[in-house]
């Protein structure tokens, strides 16, 4: 076994002109955390400007198809694309667009052709921002239990209905969705996938502060999920991916990129900043470090970051390596999500009070300690409840006397397409 | 052996959940954290007219003088309704900390003022950049009589009339014009910082014949008690929102994992509660009060977060919404987590006490 | 409140007429750990003897009716008769007749004048022991899934099956259990309560032996289970109690004695002695509990083990106060289970290997600590897994938009009655 | 990165199984422990012909060299087989032991004969009534050359040719015969107290570069691999028990109680098996595979009695009859937890490794 990447003399080269690029077109302050909302909106006017100067270099989307705007490149490109806008603080696409990601993988594998040409190219290029719309107020884990109907109207659908829990602030440019087509019809056959422009008259947005406002990987205090209403939207039919009354299919595809992340390679960023903070601040007279009860503490903590993070390691490789995943994906998820809330007790333990705060002055971790204490809270419901989590594991699994399921349950040409979308 | 309430304390109990069901509702506590707001003042001279500003404060001050279990009663229903306020810290931890100093003028003036509610006294003890090791290691010195310093997650200072702070030999009382305060943001709730630049502190209480932790011992209790009628209050939204909320066909109570949630809460809950009414009990009873409060507060502590983090499992995403009401629930399970000592340093304490 | 019981000057006098038989009847060495197999049925012969002479007081069922041979004492004298056999290490019965406990409730309950005159003053004059017969190999949690057949043929019932997991060690006079009456019924309606004579023709016995041999409260390592296996075995229709398949019901009563337990006051034995241990052994040169880690891992546990014993003295007062009683037995018996699986590691950890090993130089705590090792994973499952405590729990919460349930569904008579026996 | 193994791995890996399969059915393992033995001596007589009691003894000793992943594979699948036996003691702890110490004739002779099958060198180590304080506190002191002393809970003492023990100044290698050995009873497996009475110790060892608990870091990889093979048993067993056993008319395995039981020993499983995998890799790159070691091991110390405390859940009652064969596993999970060091302890030495 070998768990670090090795690279290629064409990979370095590759490297060279990623970190030029970089170098020359990445603005300052990118990686900074906001501190007011309008800092926080210019700083979204950044990344969105610096992702469609990547987009036009098709390194916005590396892995999706030249002729639709992505960047056509192999893993080997991809992992070092990645590796360099990481060590920047940022990421591939610039964090604003977990919903063009999710969409596009569901479009290459659904769409048809013309959907493809209309539908890629303005996510891979930047151009537009997207945003899942799935859950309901009624409809959460019961993803299949939603209410908002589409119902065919000549050569439109028409909307009825809301979704709640979406999105983040500064808003998006496109929705995709799944809406009942057939009101009459069976559980899990009666729903469609459609791809909708967010400006179609009709639609209304509010906005949803959370506990935890951030969204979409932002360390961003100031932002908001919405709640977004659609009253006799018109929806042109031709936005309807995967056929009707086939969209639970389709949304197998994004569920499970969603549901079991890519994996990843990376060491936890609270745990970088806890062991700087426990190196550097004093307590008592002494860096907590030396503190012999803090360290055993920051030991225990670093063991279980360290099981989520070689967990991570190994779906990674996975799907590095094509192989075929089972229960790997959620099992990651449900392990990050339970440990990082047991990490607000654990760091709350190990850091006082301070670890409550934002304060410029006591706020451990520079605050990253106090959005920790309500992100390790929030995060335990998007994208699959713990709940949910364990669900999955168990019918992957086998547990039960059921068959035990493949991941995503895409077909072959799904998988090995999916492999691509998500390395 | 009667684990019932006597009839005065249903009294108290029920006369504090009409006074929260009719002054604090809900929506008033979720709007005024969303504005930022710390507490409602006026609630103040309610708590006053009431009496409870004085539940602990001996008879012979004007208090009510209350058994612990019947003043723990109090902050049960308190913290049932999430309702913020310094009574806590002025009504419980200063007037444990003032009947712990040898008796005095002074004392009993102060020990009057908090009970007709003229009097807020809030403790400031906390040091910046240290761990918690028991109020003797808070003190501060004096140059020339003056004192000058910095005290931090100060409980509702903002509220304050005047601060109590452990100098050498003994404790002082500060009038809250002479510092300045400032709020710590986050989620911790009503938490400050405290500056005193070169103020006069003029004559101190001194220590009486137990230590200042020893003296804390009712304080413990009823910051516990708050911390149960919070898992209380979560377990009811919790056992209501697993009956109405529908997935999959059918009210998510019916599976496992929900019901697990809630039976970790009710778990947490219930062993929190006992101890705190048996330390109740042992002070009243002269059994080891000490010790017993240390279980009770520690046990609480601990048992707030987890109840807290079952609450969310069973509501999802609504949970994490403010408006629903929950977070104020989830915002003091880890406010108050290390208020009087870290759940772990109280259980050395207790060990220490138990005379082991 | 008041925790402590408080005695009045008429339970001060029966005490000092208890503590003076005892002195004068109870035998040396009955609450010693027998070290082979030939003291364990010794010490079991002293415990019957002892049984007996507290039979003929009507000391031994203390809350039972005197015309059946019961004491038809009050809960003040029962009180005091428990606290003091406690303190010898006893208990009512002296242990080895949890089945008669159990047996004895549901003929009160449900039993005919006639079956009470039978059943009941051999059991509480000591002259039998019985053992509840429930479990089968593919019946545990499932109780009503049994299918041990009892077919009626004229006066008498024909018993064909087998039961599983039963009793311990040097037999039992008595077997009460259910079987499937009317095979083509309803589930919960086809089955019927019966209590039998052990040496009734056609039943054998095999003995099981389990990771920890103990049962019924005994520290004795030489103990067994036992399977038992009815093949044609004909018992007297009269010995049919609460009517032809009304089974289901009867073992509610039995039931809820088992899983509720009855409550106690009692401090964790095991903590007295893992707290004596500690003072007393040396480790590193110094006594364990001068040692600070030790000292935290101690306070954990007491913290622990205080919220167990809390809350059981909480269901001893209510049965005590007659207060009507829903999750809380299942709830105590849950939290013990899973506290004593927890204290297992958390001994361990203590202590270290001491805490494995029985040996009389190394084992910790003159081997109860080797012991609660073992009992701390056996002891999750009789009488109610953790599983089956929690099911009980959430329905007696009314969690799922179920009515809450009471303890025991046995009305208001049975309720009454129960809380007498349990007391 | 390439997470797969090496041709050259899958077939030691199989071949071990194979081995298990075929010479250490389950039933036999039930029926000995049943019987109070502790070992067939005559599976080191294959353990020798395959080469795996030289499988970390360098080449020129005889051994085959492994890597640590090869070799931790043999020990997962013994682990995976809970075949009981010498070797992690002898092949691992004392070989890893000989390589700390400084190059030597009688340290290599040592090494050949381990490799050879003809020595089962076992460290005897533990001091009574100490905690365990890493390889260097354990040291006996030597009156006039002679050795005398007692060393408790030493693995598998009964099946030794030579104790290593640790004196002032190295290592001492001991002929099992000047010392007397007795069987601890209880839950622990293959646990002795071994008694030195006045031995002579000739030459020692001398200590080498590093610390001889540094030295032990491929068998605390080793022996964390063969927990992480008992759990993928455990694994097995129960999601094969959660489907064929049925209650309420349906497999238990539909039961969301069931199958959280089975998700936390998958996720205790694999927390530990790629702990173990990195740090086997971190050992033969360079990369502190010292701290990683630790860490793959207190890691795997407590999974594994989590996961069985998840398999006993899952099996219920037929769990703890000692015939089903899983109680083969959670005897391992508890006699293993503290061999090479406490998990807590293993934790602070990693911190120390780690540098921080």
């Amino acid at each position: 076994m070998e768990f670090e990447l090795k690279y290629t003399p064409a990979q370095e080269a590759f490297r060279q002109e990623v970190t030029a690029w970089l170098a020359a077109n990445v603005p300052d302050g990118v990686a900074v955390r906001p501190r007011t909302f309008e800092e926080s909106y210019a700083l979204y006017l950044k990344k969105r400007a610096l992702g469609r100067a990547l987009g036009v270099k098709g390194w916005l989307y590396p892995s999706g198809e030249k002729e639709y705007g992505g960047g056509g490149l192999g893993l080997d490109q991809i992992v070092v694309l990645e590796e360099e806008t990481a060590r920047l603080g940022l990421g591939l696409p610039p964090y604003y667009d977990s919903g063009g990601k999710m969409g596009a993988a569901s479009i290459r594998v659904w769409g048809t052709e013309d959907q493809k040409k209309r539908f890629l190219p303005p996510i891979y290029t930047g151009a537009v921002r997207s945003w899942q719309l799935l859950t309901e107020p009624t409809a959460g884990s019961d993803l299949a239990g939603i209410k908002m109907t589409a119902i065919r109207d000549g050569d439109v659908y028409v909307f009825n209905g809301q979704k709640i829990y979406i999105g983040s602030h500064h808003g998006a440019d496109r929705y995709w969705t799944i809406a009942v087509t057939d009101p009459k019809g069976k559980r899990h056959q009666n729903v469609s996938w459609f791809m909708i422009d967010s400006a179609t008259p009709g639609i209304t947005t509010q906005p949803l502060y959370m506990l935890s406002a951030q969204s979409e990987g932002e360390t961003d205090e100031f932002g908001h999920k919405n709640i977004i209403f659609f009253d006799n939207v018109r929806v042109p039919a031709d936005c309807l991916v995967g056929g009707e009354n086939n969209g639970w299919k389709v949304a197998s595809t994004h569920l499970e990129v969603e549901h079991s992340g890519q994996g990843n390679i990376r060491t936890n960023p609270v745990w970088i900043a806890l062991l700087a903070h426990c190196r550097t601040q004093m307590r008592d007279g002494r860096p907590i470090i030396e503190d012999p009860e803090a360290r055993e503490k920051l030991a225990e903590i670093y063991s279980r970051l360290e099981a989520v993070r070689l967990l991570s390691t190994r779906n990674f490789w996975m799907v590095y390596a094509g192989e075929k995943r089972s229960y790997h994906g959620s099992q990651t998820s449900y392990l990050r999500k339970t440990t990082n809330l047991w990490l607000t007790k654990a760091i709350h333990d190990l850091l006082g009070p301070e670890a409550l705060t934002s304060d410029a002055l006591y706020g451990a971790m520079g605050g990253i300690a106090e959005m920790q204490q309500r992100r390790g809270i929030v995060e335990q419901h998007p994208g699959g409840t713990t709940d949910i989590q364990r669900v999955v594991i168990a019918r992957r699994l086998g547990v039960g006397a059921r068959e035990p399921q493949q991941a995503g349950r895409l077909g072959e040409e799904g998988m090995a397409r999916k492999a691509a979308v998500e390395a | 052996m009667d684990l019932s309430l006597s009839d005065s304390q249903v009294l108290i109990r029920d006369s504090v959940r009409i006074f929260v069901q009719r002054h604090v509702p809900r929506a008033e506590l979720v709007r005024q954290a969303g504005a930022g707001e710390v507490w409602d003042p006026a609630w103040q001279t309610l708590f006053a007219e009431a009496g409870w500003t004085g539940a602990l404060v001996p008879a012979s001050c004007g208090g009510l003088e209350l058994d612990p279990l019947s003043a723990a009663l109090i902050f049960e229903e308190l913290g049932r309704g999430a309702v913020p306020s310094p009574l806590l810290a002025s009504s419980a931890m200063s007037v444990g900390l003032l009947l712990g100093c040898a008796e005095s003028e002074q004392r009993d003036a102060a020990l009057t003022a908090i009970a007709d509610g003229t009097m807020i006294l809030i403790p400031a003890l906390r040091q910046p950049a240290s761990s918690w090791k028991g109020v003797a290691a808070t003190g501060s010195s004096l140059v020339d009589g003056l004192l000058t310093g910095v005290k931090v997650f100060v409980p509702f200072a903002a509220a304050a009339t005047h601060f109590l702070v452990t100098v050498e030999g003994g404790l002082a009382i500060v009038p809250a014009e002479a510092a300045s305060v400032r709020l710590l943001g986050g989620f911790i709730q009503a938490a400050y910082e405290v500056t005193f630049s070169g103020v006069a502190v003029g004559a101190l209480l001194r220590p009486g014949a137990v230590s200042f932790d020893h003296s804390l011992s009712v304080a413990r209790i009823v910051a516990a008690a708050y911390q149960v009628g919070g898992m209380m209050e979560m377990l009811d939204m919790s056992v209501a929102h697993s009956n109405t909320r529908v997935q999959f066909g059918t009210p998510i109570g019916r599976f496992q994992r929900v019901q697990d949630h809630i039976i970790r809460l009710l778990n947490a809950m219930d062993a929190a509660k006992w101890a705190v009414y048996e330390a109740a009990w042992a002070i009243e009873s002269g059994r080891n009060g000490v010790g017993r409060s240390y279980l009770a507060c520690s046990t609480a502590c601990d048992s707030a977060i987890e109840a807290a983090n079952a609450a969310h499992e069973v509501h999802a995403a609504i949970g994490s919404d403010p408006r629903f009401g929950l977070t104020l629930y989830t915002r003091i399970s880890r406010s108050m987590y290390e208020l009087l000592g870290s759940p772990g340093w109280q259980r050395r304490q207790m060990a220490d006490a138990m005379g082991w």
